[in-house]
């Protein structure tokens, strides 16, 4: 018709034509991580809002990504100040308990030791030709913990910020195929046999208390940047382990935990643009994740074993792999394992241990990172 | 009347629009229906999920078929409701004491979920006080 | 007595000294609002803070409405840059089943029919001499759809608003008052007596799941101005339907969509300031939005009707009237209606399906309307 | 090892080399304020994040009160614009019943004569050397109410909004330990044993609706400055009356009030830097606070006992002790002690009113504050 | 003493505001009350709206009612809580259900629903499994 | 070269600090169980607080120890469960209706709470409607 009238058409056919070949691999990609959190149940609390954001961020002229767009106001909201994964971190110290580890304050070294996967990959990574920044930023993966990458990622390397966290998140719910390949390969029969005995102790609420007061101020003072992780972790344990806070417990692991959840994965999301995502380097940072993981798990199960010679055989090496912080997946691994060679022998104790002092040494080799990083 | 010139035509495009991306809508709706019936009658979805606890309202009516009819055998209606729903609200309570936020999936998910994990999970989730 | 005491009685009474008869006004209106939601139950979830917000503004000099003043603060969180309307149309995604939709996909079609009251109320606009982009606000309260008469408004004529949002979620209270008449006298007793067959159809999981993916993409593509509006309701359906974020999906429909109701109720209030809403357009628009309603009914009757005939009379054409997207209200109101001719007559999930269409079909309008008034 | 080396170890140390003997202080200020919130039960829900976030402030080089530090980021987003405090007004709103007010009208002067302490520790601390802005400010703890302490100090005198803060949330707490004795040395035996008959009336829901939209319009026209208190907790009061909001009213006083509360707190606790509390001002605020308190105690006493004199010996002075706003704690304490000399003597439902009133006095007392204080 | 006479000058303007404001505010109280009790005495109210379920605290005083007593006996008093306290939740989460935000009133509202809305509000928000 | 230095570099003063870190840790809480376990066996705690109702998964077990038996004969298994998931239910809700945010402790505590303020809250939080 008229000219307005084809200016119409065009504004209306504007989407069509500015489809792009990256956008229609990343809204592929986004309708993978829907699959995978739907279908596969990778952590869909996560990763469905995540291929949902994905989604939307990709189709052509999004709104949502503009300047007043949704999911740009939430990244800044919560992702671009970290206020989302330090939020969600106050849900999981509500949630987390550390009496296992109270009882057997040993396992604190096996949470060290699931940490080595973070340096082995940067060392990787930096020999790939990533940048030191990005490298260590690809070696938090093997921390297992997602919060963390993202709060470490975001300051080391905003630009990697999408492939690190779906790789984080996206290997946490592999846990299960993962690990007990690993585990297997590197013990004995026997070592997988031992039992351990369980002297059960009662942790009087007083030491609760001030055990999340305590690793606050230590590690705060000897590790100023790992102070908000450890922080947010311990204040919600203290709140906790108080008992007198309930209503905010509640409002930690519940409402704000669950409607941070949601706003974080879609801003995650929204950071997936086909332009910046579709490189060669995200393909490396997925396989290096992953090999974090498996030298994390390795680590793990070897500190165990050295455990188990330096205790005279009293040592089962399998609860080194609960080390990693992937919480409490990771016991859940080792617990399956152990009663898979003796139906009857019950380590999950043990290895809750190990897996919350894993929740602690991710926070803290976190922030020494970011200390080591702004070092050099 | 350009005025109305330029409403009859917003009108004109506006409604087609709607139109042809509904009837566009329609086609892809159809054909879904096509591909999903044959294939998979219904095997997909044995029990779908319930996102809320809505069969609680029909929780009296199980009390009169006969598999149930043997646990509920000497009770009233009413107390059979009030077992039955404790046992579904207790249920509801364990699945979401499992369910630690950013991990994983809701684990006492009626569906997926090892009933390993949910009680695991839940008495991790609370103080070990029974030692 | 001295100086500083008589200055100090004049603040005291400042107040009192800037009552305006604007304010007064905007007294009343507010105290009408909040009449109606209690008095009235006018959709109180949203009438009620819209009043109580609308007192606070036009108290005089309600530091409310200050620079930093809390209704300033909400306007500017999440009116602005409509993300509040679109976290409530995640909610809505939520409690959305498009099931009957799916199960009777020729529904579409009386969605889309629903929103011509829409553009008959542009032109009916533009003639009584309002912008092209003020017209094309007004035209929205067609929709029915207080979420997306919000977006669009904002986008198009934020002066606006206030009088729209109030007309918006006061004729879709008035669902079962305005709807019936209309009805009844576009039809005839035996047509509001056909009776149609329902032949259920199980839809898989597989087919709830991939709906507002497709829906996603087809919309965001085709109209990427619609892409927010869509993207919401459907990633909010995708939540509900995948089972496995029932977190989300409960933290979706309950805190978040009841906060940002709240919210939204006292932003919206805090717009309808005196001087800028007591004019004689919010009149005509008050007006052109009750006839925008009644168009929208008329259409989908007429619509219904058509279908009718081009099925040879087996088409009961009130369901016609549920394709505007009021949801559920309207499908009830049909119902009742049928009911009322046949008590037998259960036309109910006819009635849903065309309504949830409408729900979709009045996002795709917004978005079109967006896109069609940028082309101008 | 190398110089790079060595600078990683000055910055690992880094967080030791700037321990302040202040930030020393500060952190033990920090664990004195979690014991009284969980050892004491100290108003837990507010201590504990206020002392969780002066520990978390306090520990060297904090990140998180850095320039995008999480508590940073909470008090932009709710303290400074004093969103919060307002939000949690709504949600006391929701939870107070002020059917024993409208039942005793005259209840109400007994709230003002609560407020007696605000203005004459003003004067107090004028005396010593306060500056005008900051002996009102002080005068607020007088009000006994937190988030009114938080609203009016924020304005007249941000620096001195942490002490202050925690002076009135400490001394809430302590109503049942302060007011007693005050309460008995003011009162003979004789005065504390009168029985007051209770004439329960039925309250009317229009009446109960048509209280908080009166007394919004009457205190908003007369004290603009109160607006925003008296509006907010009118306004969730009139949700809670009116019974048609019930998810409004749920969500502001479960979800929103804990949320905020929590953020709240830490936010608070992040203005207890150590070089500006660690004052002798600070001191001098805490002693004033609870000089204030007792003032108010003592005039409300006072004030009974000239309405026990006015009435011919038919009214109890305890009840004026009540008049102060912590609400519900001091009608229960004033409960307490007729019960204690005569056990049947039921005086709870004539202090309930007079604590409703001493909330409402409070904030118009509050605005009351700024007004005068805007016009000095 | 210009710091004492502007303190004391505040107290009495302050205080004087403040009981002026709350006279005012008793006057219409009073005023309310008179204009509200003799015309309604109690009709606007026949059962006042609960918030909450507080009525459960009550729940076992029921039992002793003869109008309940068919319906428990044979129960303890313990049985009959649970029955009457399964019932009221019940009827919470059906409500609750029942209420999809931003549309009309909370429809379970045990005074102003028609129980029509509120349970085709129900079942439309859960899955049609049912067919 | 200099990139494997550093990494290599950075391995070993990470790990050293995370290691060395941990073990500090470890000295503490070895202390503190050593400072806390003799001088309090557990007078501490007479019944550890219980954030979540988590004890519900143990209430059918209570139903076969003496002192619970009295109140449960006659009842089955699902019947006692009902009655003390019912009476948990009931103390959960009283104890957050009684709960006003921003007024002191969680006043249903069972630990630390009188029963008086408690109950007086949880009143005051509704309609006097019972005169
Ligand atoms: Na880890
Ligand atoms: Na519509
Ligand atoms: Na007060």
């Amino acid at each position: 018709m008229n000219v307005a009238m084809e200016s119409t058409i065009d504004l209306l056919l504007r989407g069509v034509t500015n489809v792009t070949w990256q956008s229609v691999v990343m809204l592929a990609v986004g309708c993978l991580l829907i699959w995978l959190a739907i279908a596969k149940e990778y952590e869909p609390l996560l990763l469905l809002p995540i291929g949902a954001g994905c989604l939307l961020t990709n189709l052509p002229l999004s709104p949502l990504v503009g300047e007043d767009g949704m999911l740009t106001v939430l990244r800044h909201a919560g992702v671009d100040n970290e206020l989302f994964p330090l939020l969600i971190f106050i849900g999981i110290g509500c949630m987390t308990d550390f009496g296992p580890l109270l009882e057997m304050p040993k396992m604190v070294l096996l949470g060290a030791a699931g940490q080595f996967g973070i340096f082995l990959t940067l060392v990787l990574a930096v020999l790939l030709g990533f940048s030191h920044n990005e490298a260590a930023s690809i070696g938090i993966i093997g921390a297992i913990d997602g919060p963390t990458s993202i709060y470490v990622s975001r300051q080391l390397a905003p630009q990697l910020l999408a492939p690190i966290t779906v790789a984080a998140y996206s290997y946490m719910s592999l846990v299960p195929i993962i690990m007990p390949p690993i585990m297997r390969a590197l013990t004995t029969q026997k070592e997988r046999q031992i039992r351990m005995p369980y002297s059960s102790r009662v942790i009087s609420k007083r030491t609760r208390i001030l055990f999340p007061i305590v690793v606050t101020l230590l590690v705060g003072i000897l590790v100023p940047f790992a102070t908000p992780l450890v922080g947010m972790l311990m204040f919600g344990n203290l709140m906790r382990e108080s008992g007198v806070v309930e209503r905010l417990t509640g409002a930690s692991s519940n409402e704000i935990a669950n409607t941070v959840t949601l706003f974080l994965g879609l801003a995650i999301g929204s950071t997936m643009v086909g332009t910046s995502f579709l490189k060669w380097s995200t393909l490396m940072i997925l396989v290096l994740g992953l090999v974090a993981f498996c030298l994390d798990t390795a680590a793990g199960v070897l500190f165990g074993k050295l455990m188990n010679v330096l205790s005279g055989g009293k040592f089962n090496p399998l609860i080194g792999a609960a080390g990693i912080s992937a919480f409490p997946m990771a016991a859940r691994v080792v617990q399956k394992e152990a009663a898979r060679e003796d139906f009857e022998n019950f380590i999950l104790m043990h290895a809750m241990g190990a897996n919350a002092a894993g929740q602690v040494a991710s926070t803290v080799a976190g922030g020494v990172l970011l200390a080591l990083m702004g070092a050099a | 009347m350009s005025d109305l010139a330029w409403g009859l035509e917003m009108t004109v495009v506006g409604m087609g629009v709607v139109f042809a991306l509904l009837l566009l809508l329609m086609g892809v709706l159809i054909l879904t229906a096509r591909l999903d019936s044959p294939d998979k009658p219904a095997a997909d979805e044995p029990e779908p999920p319930q996102a809320t606890p809505a069969p609680l309202a029909t929780t009296p009516v199980p009390a009169t078929e006969p598999a149930v009819e043997i646990l509920t055998a000497g009770l009233t209606v009413q107390q059979a409701t009030a077992v039955a729903l404790a046992v579904i609200t207790h249920a509801e309570v364990r699945r979401q004491q499992a369910a630690p936020a950013m991990r994983t999936h809701a684990p006492g998910s009626q569906i997926h979920t090892s009933r390993w994990v949910s009680v695991g999970r839940g008495a991790q989730n609370q103080s070990w006080n029974r030692r």
